[in-house]
C-alpha cells in the first residue's frame, strides 16, 4: 500500500469538499454508499453472497463441516474467518499468505459475528466432546474502493443468513439453516482533518487519518469495535461514531432483511 | 479418471447425466468488463463453473530479476476460493494450481504482443467461485477476454474447452460428475485463426481413435467458444461507447 | 468473552475474586533502562503480567521498500513466549499478535515525531514473558516507556488500560478470570495532554451507558498509569546521572 | 532459469544443423540418447534406480509405509511423487521448496504412472478404511542435461518395478514385490523452429519454443499428455508426436526390460 | 551476524592486552563472568529461570504436557529444546524463523541435557504407548553479550532443576518435580590468535576465530561438545578446553546449586 | 546415544557386528568428477553410506547481503534424500540439516584461499543418497574432493571421520547399530598437514581417558581417508589427462 499515494491536487479537492460538508461522490458525510447483494450466488458453498457497497466488492462464502471440538468446550461449534485481499481487487494487493491489513479485516469481522452471538454455537454439537459443526467463513475481495471492514461484514454476515448445515451430506440428520440468533452491521467512520465521515472510498481512505469502526447487534448494543490509522480520534468523535452505527446500522438491517 | 464402470454417465438414447449429447459443451455466458480497479476482467459461466478473471498490467515487473529487457513477461495466479469445491480447500496455492497457472500464462504468451513492452509485467488473475470439472479451460477463456478488455495488443483470443471419455464414449466438456468417474479427460485450447494449440493436457486412457476423435470435438467447441467470446468483447465495446456518447 | 454467568466474578460486597473494587487497577509496576544493547528498554509488571519492551532506531530501515522518504516508520513486534500462557504457545506470530503489533504501531505513530528521522526505522519489541489479561495494554504502556528510554522525541508519552463488564458490572483492568468467563473486554490508549484516543477495541456486549461507564474509568486509569511512566523515567534519569557524577 | 541464455552463436550452429536434420551429438531428429540404469542401488529405499538419459541424471527412490486412506477410497492404496531440481543438478536450480518447474515435472510423471495404473493400488490395502500401504516416490535431479520428463519417468518407473513391500519390518505380513501392472513411458519432443526433435539436450531445450510430453501403456494406449513452453505445436506436430510416443515406447520398454 | 564489523581499533587493543594475558573486563583469560539467576520467575510455566552472564541475558521456560511418545520408544518422555535469537537482544538479531545460529544454539543446549541423562525420561511414561509428559523447553536471548552457549545452557538447566510437573491440572495424579539426575555445565572458549579465552564477550567474540564448547555432567565426565567457527584449534587446545570444562562446571554447579 | 547395554555389539573376542575390530573403519571408496554440470564432484561409499558432493564456484554471491568485499564465502548445503534413511524423511531442510551444513561449512573455511576471490559464492552441495550412521563426516570428506576437483585453491584437503563408544568400548567409525545403541561419538576432521582440528562435535558419556583415545583413533583414521581423497584425486587427473590425450 506503501506505493501508493494520492495526488497532492486531489487531496486538497477532498479537502475543500469536506469544508463545505461535501464529497467527491456527492454524498454528505454521513451518507453511505449503495448496498448491493446477491446472495446464495455459490452453490458450492453452504451459505454465500456477493455483496458491493459502492465500488467496493466482496465475495464471502461459507462451509460448515463435522470436526473436533476444542477440549475447553466440548460442546461448542467452531468458527473460523478469513479474509484474502487478492491481487484481482487492487494493484496494491499481493499474493501471499494474508497481509496484517487482511489479518486485522478478517478478526474484525470475526469479533462482530462472535461477540455478538450472531451464530447460536451451542446448537451446533453432533456429539459432545467428539464431533460438532466447523463452520468456515471465506472472504475474498474482488474490488477494492474503500472501507473494506463493512463491506466484509456484509459480505460474511448475509452469508451466514443464508447458509444451510448440509447434515445430509454427512449422514447427520435433515439439513438446516445455521442458527442465526441476530444480525451484527459494522459502521465505518474515517477522520480526515477535523471531519469524521461514514464509509469512505479509496481516495478518502488514502488522505484520512484515523479509523474507527463500531459493530452494533440488533439492539442497538455494542459488540465489536476496532480504531485503526496513525490518527487519533477525540471523545467526541467516538461518540459521534457510537451514534451513527446504531443509527446506520438500523437501516441497514433493513436493506438487507 | 477413476473409470468406474458401474455409473451410468451416458444412457442408451447417448444421453448425459445433465441431458446433453455427446458433442454439446454447456451453456456459457462471457461477460467482459466485470471490475472497475482491475485493467481488464471477464466473468465466466459454463455449466456450474464460476470464474472471474482479472488483467493488471503492463506494468512494472516485480520482483525485478524476473524482468525481461526483450519483452512483458506474462504472470498468471490460479486460485480456487475455499468454497468453491466440495470439501473447503484450505486458502493459498497448492502444487496443482501452481501447474496450472503455469501452463496457462504459457498459453498467454503465445498471443500477447509481449515484444511491446519489454522489461513489463503482464499480471493475470484467475478466481474460481465455483468449480465443476473444466476450471482451467474456463479459466484460460476468461483470461483471454480479461486481456482484450484491458486492451493489451493480442494476435488473437485463445478459447479452450475439453474432450474426454466416460462409459466408454467420447464426450465433450466434462461435467464433474464424468470427470471424477469417466475414463479421460483432454483439455485443449487453441489459436482460432491458425487452429495451432497452446494448451494440451490429457490423462486417463485412449486409444489413437478416441483421442483423434476427443480432439476433433474440442476444436470444433473452441471455435464456438471464441465466438461467445467475441460477442462478450463487441457487447462491452458497444456498452462503453455507449456511457461514452452519453457523456457527450 | 463467553459471558458465563454461573461463575460469581464480583461478590455482594462489589469485590472481584482478586479483591480488588470495579474501579481499580492492578498493582504495576514499571523500570526503564533494563537491557544493556537495546537503544531504550522497559519492564512491566501490572498484575500477573510480565512484559519486557525494547527499542532500536532510528536506525536504517529493512527491508528498504518500506523506507518513507518524509518519516520514519515504527515497526512494532509483539510476541508471546511460548511459557507465557496456560497452553504452551508454538513460536512465530499468529493472527492474534500480527494484529496486536500493527495497532499498537499505529497508536505510537501518534506521539513520536517520525518526521525528525525521514527514511529510517523505529523498531519497536513487546516481549509477553508472562500474559494475564491486559497484555496489549501493557505492552503498549512499556514500548512508550522504551521510546523515551531511548532518547526518541515525543510529543507525549501513552499510557493504556483496559475497562470492561463481568457479572454485570463494569469493571477496570480485568483479570484473566474475568477476561475469559466476562461480558466486555475494552482496551483503550490515549494521549493524556489532549485527551486523545490512539488504541480502542472493544469485545463483548455493552449497552451505551456501560460503554461509557467503561471509557471513564478507563481514562481516569490512563492517567494514573502515566503517572507511573513519569516516576519510572525520573528514576532512570537520576539513577543515569548518579551514574555519571560517580564517574567524574 | 531466466538467466540462462544460449548465445546467437550455438543457436545458429543448432539451427544450421536442424535444416539438415542432423543434431549437436550426431544425433537424427528421432533419436533418443543412451539410457543407462542402475536398479536397487538404495538399500535404505524399498525401491530405488538411477537413471542416465545421455548426461541428464536421475535417482529416484519409493519408500512404502503404512497410513491412513482417504475417506472415498478406503481400500485403495495412495500414491505421492514428488521431485526435487538441487541445485546439484544444474547452476539454474536453487534451493528452497519445489520450483514450478519440479511442481509440474512431479505431476506429470505422477499422471502417467498414476493413469495408467502402473501400481495396482486396490492390492495396497491393509485393512479396509484403517490402513493402506502408502507408496512415496521421490525423484532427484542429480545432473541435468535436458529432457527430464523422460529421465524423471524412467527413474520412477524402474524403482517402482523393483520395489518390495517391506510388510515383515511392519508385522503385516511377507514382503512382496509392488503389485505392477504396465510399464508407461513418456516420450518428449521440442519443437525448434519448424522441427520437432525427440529427448533435447540442454541447449536444445533452450531454444525450442514448445514441449510435448507423451505418455503410453503397455498396449500403445496414452495415459497421460502434457504440452509446455510459450509457443504452439501444430495438429501435425501432434500426430507426430502420437506415433512416435507409441514406436518409442515399446523400445524402451524392450531396453528397460 | 555478517553486517557487524569491529573497528580495528578495538580489535587492536583486545589483542594487545591478551598478549599480556589481560581483557577489557579485566578478567583474566580463564575467568568467566559473574553469573545471577532469578529462578522459578515466570508462574505461567512450569519451570522457569533468568540468567545472566555478564550482561549476556537469557530466559528459559518449561511447560510439561501431556502427548503422545515416539513409536520407537513407548515408555519415555519427550524433551524439545528451542531457542529464540529475538531481535529485542541484540541489533544483529532478526525476526522470522530461527536462523542457523539460533538453530546450532539449541541443539548443543539439547545435546548437553539430553546426553547426560539429566531428565529421568523414563519416569515421565503415564501410559505405556499412549500418553508420556513432553516436556517443552523455550529459551529467549534478551540481551547478548556474547557466549550464548553458556548462559542458554545454565538457563535452561536452572529451569528445569526448578519446573515441577502439573500432573494435577490434567488429572494425572499428585504434582511432582521434574526426575532430574545431574547438572549439565557446558565451558565455551574461544580462540583469539594464539590464545584461548573462556567465556567471551561480544567484542571477542567477533575477533575469534573458532569456539569449543564442552559440557560435562556430575562426575566431570564428558557429555557433549561442539566446535564451532570458520578458524581451528589444535589438540593443544582441545586439551585445555576439556581440563577447564571440568574444573569450570565444578564451580558453576555450587554457584546455582 | 541410547546406551542400551542389552544389545551385543562388541563381542569376546573384540569383534564388532559387521565383523570388524575396535580401530577399524568400514571399506571406504571416493570416486571424484562423477557430475557433468557441477564444477567439480565426488561420490564416497564408506560402509553403507552413500554420498555425493558437487561444488558450484567461485560464482556470483546470491543473495547479494551476503557478499563479503574481502573473500569468498562458502555456502554449503546438506541434505538427505527422502529415502536414504529408514523411516522416509519429508523433504527439506530440518534442524539437524542446518547445523550440519553450518558446521560443514565452517571447517572448509579454513583450508580453502577464500580471499582470493571477493565477493563470490563457493557452494557446497551434499546429498545423502544412503545413510548409515557418519553422514556429516563422509559429506565433508568428500566435499573436500569436490573442491579440489573444481580446481578451487586449497591449503589442504580435510578427511574426517568419527570415533565413539559402545558396549564400554572405544571404536572406530560407528555404523548404525553403534550408532543407535551405543554410548558416544564424537566426529573429527583435521586438515592433516598440521593436525589441526576444524570439526569436532561430542555427544553421550566419556571420560577423558576415553575420550582422549578416541580422539587419537579417529586422528590416525583421518591420515588414512586423506591417502584414500588423494588417491581419487590422482585418479582423476590421470584420466582427465588421458582424455586430453587421446583426443589429440
Amino acid at each position: 500500500m506503501s506505493d501508493f499515494i494520492i495526488s497532492e491536487i486531489k487531496r486538497d479537492h477532498i479537502l475543500k469538499l469536506l469544508c463545505e460538508g461535501k464529497r467527491e461522490d456527492g454524498r454528505g458525510t454521513a451518507d453511505i454508499r449503495k448496498i448491493e447483494t446477491i446472495v446464495g450466488c455459490i452453490e458450492s458453498a453452504d451459505g454465500s453472497a456477493r455483496v458491493k457497497l459502492g465500488k467496493t466488492e466482496i465475495i464471502a462464502g461459507v462451509k460448515i463441516v463435522p470436526g473436533t471440538p476444542f477440549g475447553d468446550s466440548p460442546d461448542v461449534g467452531v468458527l473460523t474467518t478469513g479474509a484474502e485481499l487478492i491481487p484481482m481487487a487492487h494493484a496494491s494487493f499481493e499474493s501471499g499468505p494474508p497481509s496484517e491489513t487482511a489479518i486485522e479485516l478478517a478478526r474484525v469481522v470475526d469479533r462482530g459475528i462472535r461477540e455478538s452471538g450472531m451464530i447460536d454455537v451451542s446448537q451446533l454439537c453432533i456429539e459432545s466432546g467428539k464431533e460438532v459443526w466447523m463452520c468456515f467463513i471465506d472472504m475474498y475481495a474482488l474490488d477494492y474502493d474503500g472501507n473494506l471492514f463493512d463491506a466484509a461484514n456484509l459480505a460474511a454476515v448475509c452469508a451466514l443468513k443464508n447458509a444451510i448445515i448440509p447434515a445430509e451430506q454427512y449422514g447427520k440428520g435433515k439439513n438446516r439453516p445455521l442458527p442465526v440468533t441476530c444480525t451484527p452491521i459494522s459502521i465505518t467512520s474515517v477522520k480526515i482533518g477535523n471531519d469524521l465521515i461514514l464509509d469512505p472510498n479509496f481516495d478518502e481512505e488514502m488522505i484520512s487519518s484515523a479509523r474507527m469502526t463500531v459493530t452494533t447487534d440488533d439492539n442497538g448494543n455494542f459488540r465489536a469495535m476496532q480504531k485503526g490509522g496513525k490518527g487519533s480520534i477525540t471523545r467526541d468523535d467516538l461518540s459521534l461514531c457510537l451514534d451513527r452505527a446504531v443509527e446506520k446500522g438500523k437501516e441497514i438491517r433493513k436493506i438487507i432483511g | 479418471m477413476s473409470g468406474h464402470t458401474d455409473m451410468v454417465l451416458v444412457n442408451d438414447e447417448g444421453l448425459r447425466i445433465d441431458g446433453r449429447t455427446a458433442e454439446e459443451k454447456r451453456p456459457i455466458k462471457i461477460e467482459a468488463g466485470v471490475l472497475s480497479n482491475a485493467d481488464g476482467s471477464a466473468y465466466l459461466e459454463i455449466g456450474k463453473n464460476k470464474v472471474l478473471a482479472a488483467v493488471y498490467g503492463p506494468r512494472e515487473c516485480h520482483p525485478r530479476h524476473l524482468q525481461d529487457p526483450t519483452k512483458a513477461i506474462i504472470q498468471c495466479k490460479y486460485n480456487m476460493e475455499a468454497f468453491s469445491v466440495s470439501d473447503r480447500k484450505r486458502p493459498g496455492p497448492d502444487r496443482r494450481s501452481i501447474e496450472i497457472s503455469k501452463i496457462i500464462a504459457e498459453a498467454l504468451e503465445k498471443v500477447v504482443l509481449t515484444e511491446l513492452f519489454p522489461r513489463a509485467s503482464i499480471d493475470v488473475y484467475i478466481e474460481i467461485l465455483q468449480a465443476n470439472a473444466g476450471t482451467r479451460c474456463a479459466g484460460l477463456t476468461a483470461a483471454s477476454v480479461a486481456l482484450a478488455d484491458a486492451g493489451i495488443p493480442m494476435r488473437d483470443i485463445i478459447p479452450a474447452i475439453a474432450a474426454g471419455k466416460a462409459d466408454d464414449h467420447v464426450l465433450l466438456d466434462l461435467n464433474k460428475e464424468e470427470d471424477n468417474f469417466g475414463q479421460a479427460d483432454v483439455p485443449l485450447a487453441i489459436v482460432p485463426s491458425t487452429d495451432e494449440i497452446v494448451l494440451l493436457q490429457m490423462d486417463g486412457n485412449m486409444t489413437r481413435e478416441e483421442f483423434d476423435h476427443a480432439i476433433d470435438l474440442a476444436y470444433k467447441a473452441c471455435h464456438e467458444v471464441y465466438d461467445v467470446q467475441k460477442e462478450a468483447l463487441k457487447k462491452r465495446y458497444t456498452s462503453m461507447k455507449e456511457e461514452v456518447d452519453s457523456d457527450e
